[in-house]
């Protein structure tokens, strides 16, 4: 069979054997609805409370500070939606950044429509916000800062520690996206001071379709799923059984030793990043050299576009990513890009390529190997490189 | 998502380069909105002898462009200027329509090529009216509206 | 080990076996993101198309009209806030029923806070709501009616069709509740005139945590869930594969043979309600005795409380449930059985049987043998009971 | 959800049923809210020398009456009525925290049932000051309050 090296942990990750093996008997063994009272039931309500705990102990919460939903676009649109009616007595404004994903942007965007106001923060080059600008921002009538843990295209990690003592200092309830951090980054909510905070996980070898929002206790949120009794009557719906025990056995096994992941990751990186910059001219790398996530490599090749490069890559067995996996559905250059102030043109060729628990040095190699002549290829193709030759 | 026709033109692209003392040339396309498409024309007797392409963007743009240029190699100029974007794509067992965009590209930088060619020489195409070898950038002093 | 029976299956089902094998490959093989252009995430979009496909079919819809949600849940808030939201310009009365799953009542409830009128139509004994009533309850601001085709603890079924129609008539859009009805009753949402229906996986043998909205074309409606473009921008959140996999599969399952499958339940239904009604004195059928779900018993058993009897029954390796599973954290009798009449001491006294695909001949000898002992132990307890013998 | 001993009495239910010419007989509850408790208590010299019970009820209700009736089982009337919920719930493990309502329920059939006992008698005890042995029936006037 064709070599086949995955490097895009950042749209989804394989799931580990050991959560699936968890897993298996609640689909059609152990399958009860958690809410009943016989023995089919009873257990997985105790399976559920244990997926919780687990969950927690990572994010250093109390066990009923964790929230279990279908996913982080879920999660997002709760958080954001939930604190917007609540507090909508006390104000409609709202403040976040630009360079969120679509689940925080897009829902920010329909709360406009709906009344609220919100104040989309610029970045720098690196994609940080500035304190000052946020500390400018908050109006009497702010309800809700959100701003993410860490981007999921070009990795950079947000000062979340400061965005949140200066929400607390103003009485705004704080919510932070980590669907990328979690796993990848150490997170104490206390101690970070975060209100609210949104996971997913599929980034973190667990299953699709199951998320979870942490809840400080007392923070005021509206339910976004109405219904039955489930999860303290916070979020309705059967429990994903199933689900809910893969993302406890995830996060367990991504926190048994999270230095060592993410040593293991950040030095393969940057081995990366070096050897294709020397490698490939008129390269340069998108987001902040130090603050951020260990698997995140993201870079723009001049002259090239960048989904003929997903394709060569593909070609060889290379799964990477332009821009995030959710707006290639799209043609415009991503947001993250333009709000770090690359120009269209250069956008255009950017390549993430994130990497994960199961990358090996020799797909690191391989893929030094295999990108610079595609490079070349597709340079030898533009247009554009055609005057950068004639000028050397 | 690609017929095996668009990634074997993508991965083997034909008549990649440039015609040194082209007699015509044309660009289409924008960088803002990733992808560019410059066609090479060398013209004898009005019929089109050689032809080159050189392509910035996605991977449907390179292979329409590939199949563009082995569609009106050897045509007469008249015939090249029938060349229509469906054709193009159907030639590639077909496009995703969000990518038919690359097909119209490509039929814009023959016409191109042929129009300042024309010009140039002082001749008449009927198939040529109404072309404007600028609309293309005019669509987009609206930079949101990339590829409509 | 100790016999255990099953009889739950309204609360949910077992996932049968082919379902599971379906799944299993999307979860560490072909794992990748749809939304993805690299092989990893390309086979899972044709994956995900098909399973919609699937789904379509089974209700004569078009498949670009059913979107993926994880549960009935959801679909029931996504219908109903999408509806209310979108529309509010044009009026905000909504109708539903007093018998309608709380997925459905309390976002009602909901969203009477945020401002919308809403009419909760009476049902009969039976539990049928009246067309009639219906009719004198639509108003010029009415925009959405939302009646369950059939009801999740009596069984009922509605007259949807009818109720479609009157809908119609009027302009209004017409949502369903059909997660108890979907797998059980021919439903062809064209013939019946249905704008939008919300169906579960896991009450069809299918995995928890998925479910569909069907919508059909051209149904105004906002987003519950913002952000990435998935299911044509209209449910953000990364595709749950393995569950939308899983949910395709259940529901051609369901299907292949659905008249054979209504009448083999339909046969040990009315056999169980026979032999217990001549078993068990001062009993009673809660539901319509025909238009009734083909797996549902609903029965009242006098001077008796439905969690005795539940725990008794569990004791003996009867799985049965005492009003809807999701309102079980509650110790209120169950809205529905309030509705259709009864008094509070009676409604205490409910006992819900439902059976499925796997329950055999035997399983329903076992509950005809073993209730009525239970019945007689706890009735022998009651006080309530007492005054009944003296009066004998 | 219940303990083990919680299971046991709730099965296998010590002191069903009813005594003839009881000398103390108490109910509380309401069968609106799914629970009636109903004690019968045989009295001789101050002392509880028999006490049966019948309760209309979830488990919980029905494993609360046993156990109460096992631990007055021999007392004296003032240490029966110095009975507390909290006593007969760690008796059986603990309860649910929703269910801890039944051994409130429990705790007041004894005291109700004595109650009579010292009203027909003429007696006083000082543990009943401030008991109404209606105060149960009057929280239900809304039905929503059931179990508070
Ligand atoms: C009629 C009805 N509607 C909605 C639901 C909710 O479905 P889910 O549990 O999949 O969210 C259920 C089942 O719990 C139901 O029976
Ligand atoms: C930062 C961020 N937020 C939210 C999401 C959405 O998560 P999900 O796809 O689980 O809904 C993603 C991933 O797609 C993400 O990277």
């Amino acid at each position: 069979m064709r070599k086949k090296v995955y490097l895009d942990y950042s749209a989804t990750t394989p799931m580990k054997k050991e959560v699936l093996d968890e897993m298996l008997p609640f689909f059609n063994v152990q399958f009860g609805n958690p809410s009943s009272i016989h023995s089919f039931g009873r257990d997985n309500k105790t399976a559920v409370a244990k997926a919780r705990e687990q969950i927690a102990k990572t994010i250093n919460a109390a066990s009923d500070e964790i929230f279990f939903t279908a996913g982080g676009s879920e999660s997002d649109n709760w958080a954001i939606k939930g604190v917007a009616y609540a507090l909508k007595e006390k104000g409609k404004h709202i403040i976040t950044s630009k360079i969120e994903h679509h689940a925080v942007l897009h829902t920010c965007q329909y709360l406009e429509k709906e009344g609220f106001e919100v104040t989309y923060l610029n970045v720098d080059a690196y994609g940080l916000i500035s304190l000052e600008e946020l500390k400018a921002a908050i109006r009497p009538d702010t309800i809700l800062i959100t701003i993410m843990f860490a981007n999921n295209e070009i990795g950079t990690v947000e000062p979340v520690k400061e965005i949140a003592a200066m929400a607390k200092a103003h009485g705004i309830t704080f919510h932070t996206d980590a669907v990328q951090a979690y796993g990848n980054l150490p997170i104490d909510v206390k101690e970070l001071g975060i209100d609210l905070m949104s996971i997913s996980a599929h980034k973190v070898y667990g299953p699709k379709g199951i998320g979870a929002l942490y809840v400080k206790k007392g923070t005021k949120l509206h339910p976004l799923i109405h219904g039955g009794a489930q999860e303290k009557k916070r979020r309705a719906g059967t429990e994903n059984v199933p689900g809910i025990v893969g993302f406890g056995k995830a996060a367990e096994m991504a926190f048994e030793d999270l230095e060592g992941h993410m040593e293991s990751l950040i030095s393969k990186r940057d081995r990366l990043i070096q050897e294709l910059k020397e490698r490939i001219p008129f390269m340069h790398l998108n987001g902040h050299p130090t603050k951020r996530l260990p698997g995140n490599v993201n870079i723009c090749i001049q002259f090239i576009e960048g989904e003929a490069l997903l394709l060569s890559l593909d070609m060889v067995g290379i799964a990477s990513s332009s821009g995030s996996a959710c707006t290639s559905g799209s043609l415009d250059p991503s947001h993250v890009l333009m709000a770090i102030g690359l120009t269209h043109e250069v956008a255009h060729g950017s390549l993430r390529i994130t990497i994960g628990d199961f990358t090996t040095d020799e797909d690191i190699d391989y893929v030094i190997q295999q990108l610079p002549p595609i490079v070349d290829r597709l340079r030898q193709m533009s247009p554009l490189f055609e005057k950068v030759k004639g000028g050397n | 998502m690609y017929s095996d026709k668009v990634m074997d033109h993508f991965m083997n692209p034909r008549n990649v380069g440039e015609i040194e003392n082209a007699d015509a040339v044309g660009q289409v396309g924008n960088p803002k909105c990733g992808d560019i498409m410059k066609m090479y024309l060398k013209i004898e007797d009005g019929v089109i002898v050689d032809v080159k392409f050189k392509t910035f963007g996605c991977g449907s743009a390179i292979a329409t462009s590939s199949m563009a240029t082995e569609m009106i190699m050897g045509k007469t100029i008249e015939e090249a200027l029938n060349l229509s974007n469906k054709a193009v794509a159907e030639a590639l067992d077909g496009l995703p329509p969000v990518k038919m965009h690359c097909s119209v590209l490509a039929e814009q930088a023959v016409k191109s090529a042929i129009y300042h060619y024309a010009e140039k020489n002082g001749l008449y195409f009927k198939e040529l009216e109404g072309f404007d070898p600028d609309a293309d950038e005019d669509h987009h002093h609206d930079e949101e509206s990339c590829h409509i």
